[in-house]
């Protein structure tokens, strides 16, 4: 049966995607974007490199950063050509993916039950109240105590961050599924593990991957503070040796490439939602019809 | 829970035989008693663990490092009178609320030109989308070359980490307002400005209160982080009065791991109080909304 | 496993004796159900007719076991559901409530969604129940719907499925809570006949909730007027009108004469709760 | 009165352009009932905000009282499907608006929204917020927030969708009766036949989108109505089964351009129409 959901599924994906692409085109949004692109180059090329404005004058200007990025010989170390700089990319992106993994793997957990057993709730809440307001970097000395090596600390924060987003989340996800699906299982003679996993789970997704969204915008928040403190290789290590070093260029490089893969691992996130939740998608597509 | 009524019908006095117990109060009892039980636990766990070199002979992984509990009130005790100590919550403060200021005072504003203009929200928000993936603390070294005081550009970064939250909700809260409330005032005779103030306003209220209570939790993340990276500010150099953050900071290059937890507790203290703060301020700025 | 068997027409008595339902938010007693007390017949459609927030539906989730009595006793079949030393029913597949706004799970296509029921409970293996779901479905005049999500299909149509859903499970009780509000006029009355028309075949006890006299005399075998809250019967009507039902009959003199008698029973009550200003249930 | 002269109106840009309303003409009488009944999605809000002057038609004129509409008016006022109150503002704020908005909230006018809203029964509740409200408490607050600008043509749309049975009936009785004490031109959009048959002077069936008047159909029954006498009268059960099948042909090519909803339509008129 869920083969032939599934094959149903794609097709008004498609046209739907391609419909609001045309869509997209047709309006004047592309242009007005162009527009604001060109206005924030043009005014970093212009303050910077062109007028020399006072304060701007210090800044790596638009022109010496492209060069520097694209260059195969760059002056200060860092370009596309150069491995270090992958290397920066890549140390950063194994940390967001090892915190960023365990944190969905015990935050959906742990928001699931929150949401769902009051106990569970009364006990476990009053922790996270307690723990929440105190800012994850705040953690970052106490981390390099508890924990070993300079890897762990890092990633730890970075877990830290994602775990409350993700678990909060969940647990306002299965607060938000409406009480007559649950009541509905139970009239048809659902267990609560059955109901669990055949109501609670599914109805909460929407809320999880939005959650899943912020953990991973979170998740990069710390990593670069941490980075930034400790630790060895990354992109925050990156941003902040190029300073103390005087490399300014390479400080912008290491920002739009944390704009850069930021962006690309919620478009990611985003990604997995929409295929996870096949169903919601011919539901928008009705609503939008009414 | 599916009636919602509000009117106490006439004979409902004979109810009260029916009445065993107050039972919002059972509950809130009960709660309550598993919170302080779950609390009391956790401290006992911590205690434990930290002073498992003493019990154990050998330190317990990751809790077996940290300061223990009574290290930690002991700490806290002695900083109680260190006027340091409250110069770093006055600085901090400080730069929370000029941070959190401006990006108030500047985010409002600007959701709402965007929000009524759809040209300006073209143009500006997809730059919006290309710079927010940016974390806030990258902008550190760029802020600290460009403002001519340090203190500055640690506001700056501040001020940041709020502006995006703040702007967005804005600008979302003005996409929820139902266009025919707009529609119906216009049918009614209201000029463009009477709609603004008294329907647009309003109804994006709900949304800016959201995004200062997040934006307020942003900024004590960002000022904690800023501190320590930039080693406290102007005030640093002295080595108290740089901020919480870097009372943090100090405290674990001189080697107090008690005060470290003191400084983590102080900033959670504080950043509850701000967040309830706001939380107050919105009620009260919106209470067509505590009304169903 | 026969749906349509002799042994079900029997069962499904329901008897409420003495009900009474305190609903206590912030202090505030609010005396939802008072001392009600009526009797449904085996494979009887028996419908509540009250203005809005007048207590049904609490009535109805006691039944249930959603919420539980704070005074009276409720019986299936001689079986006590829940009454004094045991406060609330226990939810199961013998009582099977439709929601005001329907509660097909969105995240299963409509197949999925009918054969829920006797898959959770163990009762049929996956293929087995999805089998008898296709069959029930086709049955009811669903076919071809099987594999649409419900965001896909027409709202009248979510209606039936979820109706054969429950059906599934060989309740002993139907319990519909205002189930077709939300459709306009015309479907409505497709639907009336659909229920009627499933009624016919199975014979469940239906107990159905709704502030409409017309479909309440259309569908029923008894009509409970009830009062503005609390909630309790008014009085009852029998309705002599002949079976099998259809659209026709509202058109008939003894229909007309019977929505007249009901309307002038509700509408002192009615006016009451309007002027009370109650929140209908929670409609959207 | 109000006059529609040939108007069209399309979204989207140049050839991408999608007509909604399509040379639709008919005219509004003065002092009048008239009901405009179609599928779902056929155009009609759109025609409403035409005539509302919230948007202009992409060609054609729209005339009332003889004048060109430019723009919003009081003289016309929109009561919208499910309520548009302001959550923000109390009862009587939400009827004091029009007025205070105009710089008219005088000793006169003062008196006037008290008037009104005790005349709609809701002057116990008028400190409460429209959230605090039952729906058909807003419905009527929200007829008092029009009637107050005191509009010589009222624009409804499906204004009583969403309500329940009972409170429904009574509002659209209380309508009838509140426009029966002081005559003004109305123009009500529904997709509820009895509704229309209830209300109206002249029916207006239109045609799936783009919008176009299918069929004026005059219901020349006598008021004042009631639903029960509706419901025996032969007059009135032919108009209703003509409308409806009017109807039903409309929603077949709805169905056909992808409308869901229809489809409920197209069933429940075919059975009908079987057991006749």
């Amino acid at each position: 049966m869920n083969a032939v959901a599934r094959r149903r599924a794609p097709m008004p994906r498609l046209a739907l995607t391609w419909f609001r692409l045309g869509a997209w085109l047709r309006s004047p949004k592309p242009c007005l974007a162009l527009a604001g692109y060109a206005l924030l180059l043009g005014f970093w090329y212009l303050s910077v490199e062109v007028f020399k404005l006072p304060r701007f004058a210090g800044m790596p200007g638009l022109t010496s950063v492209f060069h520097e990025w694209t260059s195969r010989n760059p002056t200060y170390g860092i370009s596309l050509y150069i491995p270090v700089y992958w290397v920066h990319i890549l140390v950063s992106l194994r940390r967001i993916g090892i915190a960023f993994l365990l944190a969905t793997a015990l935050g959906v957990p742990t928001g699931l039950m929150l949401g769902w057993s009051r106990a569970f709730k009364e006990y476990v809440f009053p922790l996270f109240e307690i723990l929440r307001p105190i800012p994850i970097l705040a953690w970052v000395p106490l981390a390099i105590i508890m924990l070993p090596g300079s890897e762990l600390p890092v990633i730890y924060l970075t877990f830290l961050a994602s775990f409350f987003a993700t678990a909060l989340n969940t647990m306002l996800g299965v607060r938000s599924i409406d009480n007559s699906y649950i009541l509905a299982a139970g009239c048809l003679g659902a267990s609560s593990l059955q109901t669990f996993r055949h109501v609670i789970i599914p109805g909460a997704l929407p809320f999880i991957f939005t959650g899943l969204q912020i953990s991973v915008g979170v998740a990069w928040f710390s990593l670069v503070a941490a980075e930034m403190v400790s630790g060895q290789f990354g992109l925050g290590y990156l941003i902040n040796t190029s300073y103390t070093s005087v490399e300014y260029p390479t400080i912008v490089i290491a920002m739009l490439t944390l704009g850069i893969v930021g962006y690309l691992s919620s478009a990611m996130v985003r990604l997995a939602g929409h295929w996870l939740m096949a169903w919601r998608v011919p539901q928008l597509v009705t609503d939008g019809r009414r | 829970m599916t009636q919602q009524a509000a009117i106490i019908t006439p004979d409902s006095g004979r109810l009260l035989r029916f009445r065993t117990a107050a039972l919002p109060r059972l509950l809130f009892n009960r709660s309550s008693r598993r919170a302080i039980v779950s609390i009391l636990a956790a401290i006992a766990l911590w205690q434990l663990g930290a002073t498992s070199r003493e019990w154990l002979g050998w330190p317990v992984p990751v809790l077996g490092h940290v300061p223990a509990p009574d290290a930690v009130l002991v700490a806290w005790y002695h900083v109680l009178g260190d006027a340091g100590y409250w110069q770093s919550w006055y600085q901090s403060f400080l730069r929370v609320a000029m941070g959190f200021a401006a990006a108030t005072a500047i985010g409002v504003p600007f959701g709402l030109t965007l929000a009524m203009s759809p040209t300006c929200r073209g143009i500006v928000l997809p730059v919006f989308e290309l710079l927010r993936p940016i974390p806030p603390l990258a902008w550190v070294p760029a802020s600290i070359l460009f403002w001519p005081t340090q203190e500055l550009s640690i506001d700056f970064v501040i001020f940041l980490g709020a502006f995006y939250t703040i702007v967005l909700n804005v600008l979302g809260g003005a996409e929820t307002i139902d266009i025919r409330l707009v529609q119906a005032a216009r049918s009614m005779g209201a000029s463009r400005i009477n709609i603004f103030r008294r329907i647009i306003l309003p109804g994006v209220l709900p949304s800016i209160g959201a995004g200062m209570e997040v934006a307020i939790g942003i900024t004590w993340e960002v000022v904690v982080a800023a501190e320590m990276i930039s080693g406290g500010g102007s005030g640093g150099a002295s080595g108290a009065g740089g901020g919480l953050g870097f009372f943090i900071w100090n405290s674990y290059v001189g080697g107090s791991y008690p005060d470290i937890v003191v400084g983590m507790i102080s900033i959670g203290i504080a950043g509850y109080g701000s967040s309830a703060l706001v939380r107050l301020l919105q009620t009260r700025l919106t209470p067509w909304l505590e009304a169903r | 496993m026969s749906l349509v068997s002799q042994k079900q027409v029997r069962r499904g008595a329901i008897r409420i004796e003495d009900a009474v339902k305190i609903y206590d938010p912030e202090g505030a007693h609010i005396l939802a159900v008072d001392h009600c007390s009526f009797a449904v017949a085996p494979g009887e459609i028996c419908m509540l007719l009250g203005p809005s927030g007048c207590g049904k539906t609490s009535l109805l989730n006691a039944i249930a076991g959603f919420h539980r009595l704070d005074g009276g006793a409720i019986y299936l079949d001689d079986e006590m559901l829940c009454g004094p030393g045991r406060r609330a029913a226990a939810i199961g597949p013998d009582r099977i409530v439709v929601f005001q706004n329907g509660a097909l799970f969105p995240w299963k296509t409509a197949l999925e969604n009918v054969a829920f029921g006797p898959v959770v409970q163990g009762r049929l293996s996956k293929p087995e129940a999805f089998a008898r779901a296709r069959q029930l479905m086709a049955d009811a005049g669903l076919g071809g719907h099987e594999d649409a999500y419900p965001g896909q299909i027409s709202s009248g149509l979510r209606r039936r499925v979820e109706i054969v859903r429950a059906l599934l499970n060989d309740p002993a009780v139907l319990l519909l809570d205002e189930p077709y509000r939300a459709l306009d006029a015309l479907t409505r009355s497709v639907m009336h006949e659909a229920l009627l028309d499933t009624h016919a075949r199975t014979g469940v006890t239906i107990i159905f909730i709704t502030h409409d006299i017309e479909e309440a005399v259309f569908l029923g075998h008894r009509v409970v007027v009830m009062t503005a809250r609390p909630c309790r019967p008014k009085r009852i009507f029998d309705i002599d009108l002949p079976r099998p039902r259809d659209i026709g009959i509202v058109a008939s003199k003894r229909f007309r004469e019977l929505t007249a008698e009901i309307a002038g029973t509700l509408d002192a009550e009615a006016l009451k709760s309007f002027a009370r200003g109650e929140k209908e249930g929670h409609a959207a | 009165m109000i006059e529609l002269r040939h108007v069209s109106k399309s979204y989207g840009p140049g050839r991408f352009a999608r007509p909604v309303i399509e040379d639709c003409s008919f005219t509004v009488e003065a002092n009048h009932f008239t009901v405009m009944m179609g599928p779902s999605g056929s155009g009609k809000s759109t025609l409403i905000r035409l005539v509302a002057g919230f948007e202009k038609p992409s060609a054609g004129e729209i005339l009332v009282n003889d004048r060109p509409v430019t723009g919003p008016g009081q003289d016309r006022l929109v009561v919208f499907q499910e309520s548009a109150l302001f959550p923000w503002m109390t009862t009587r704020e939400n009827v004091q608006y029009g007025p205070r908005a105009r710089g008219e909230l005088t000793g006169t006018g003062r008196a006037r929204t008290d008037f009104l809203l005790e005349k709609v029964g809701l002057h116990a509740f008028r400190e409460r917020y429209p959230a605090q409200l039952s729906g058909g408490m807003q419905r009527r607050a929200e007829l008092a927030r029009a009637l107050v600008n005191n509009p010589a043509i009222m624009i409804l749309d499906e204004p009583f969708r969403g309500l329940d049975a009972l409170t429904k009936k009574m509002m659209i009785e209380y309508y009838a009766g509140l426009s029966a004490e002081s005559p003004r031109t109305n123009l009500f959009v529904t997709t509820d036949v009895d509704e229309a048959i209830f209300l109206a002077n002249r029916l207006l069936v239109m045609s799936h989108i783009p919008a176009r008047v299918r069929e004026v159909i005059e219901v020349d029954l006598p008021r004042p109505r009631s639903f029960t006498r509706i419901l025996l009268d032969g007059r009135a059960n032919a108009l209703k089964m003509a409308a409806l099948s009017l109807l039903h042909e409309e929603a077949m090519k709805a169905f056909g351009g992808g409308n869901i909803p229809a489809a409920d339509f197209i069933e429940a008129h075919r059975r009908r129409v079987a057991a006749m």
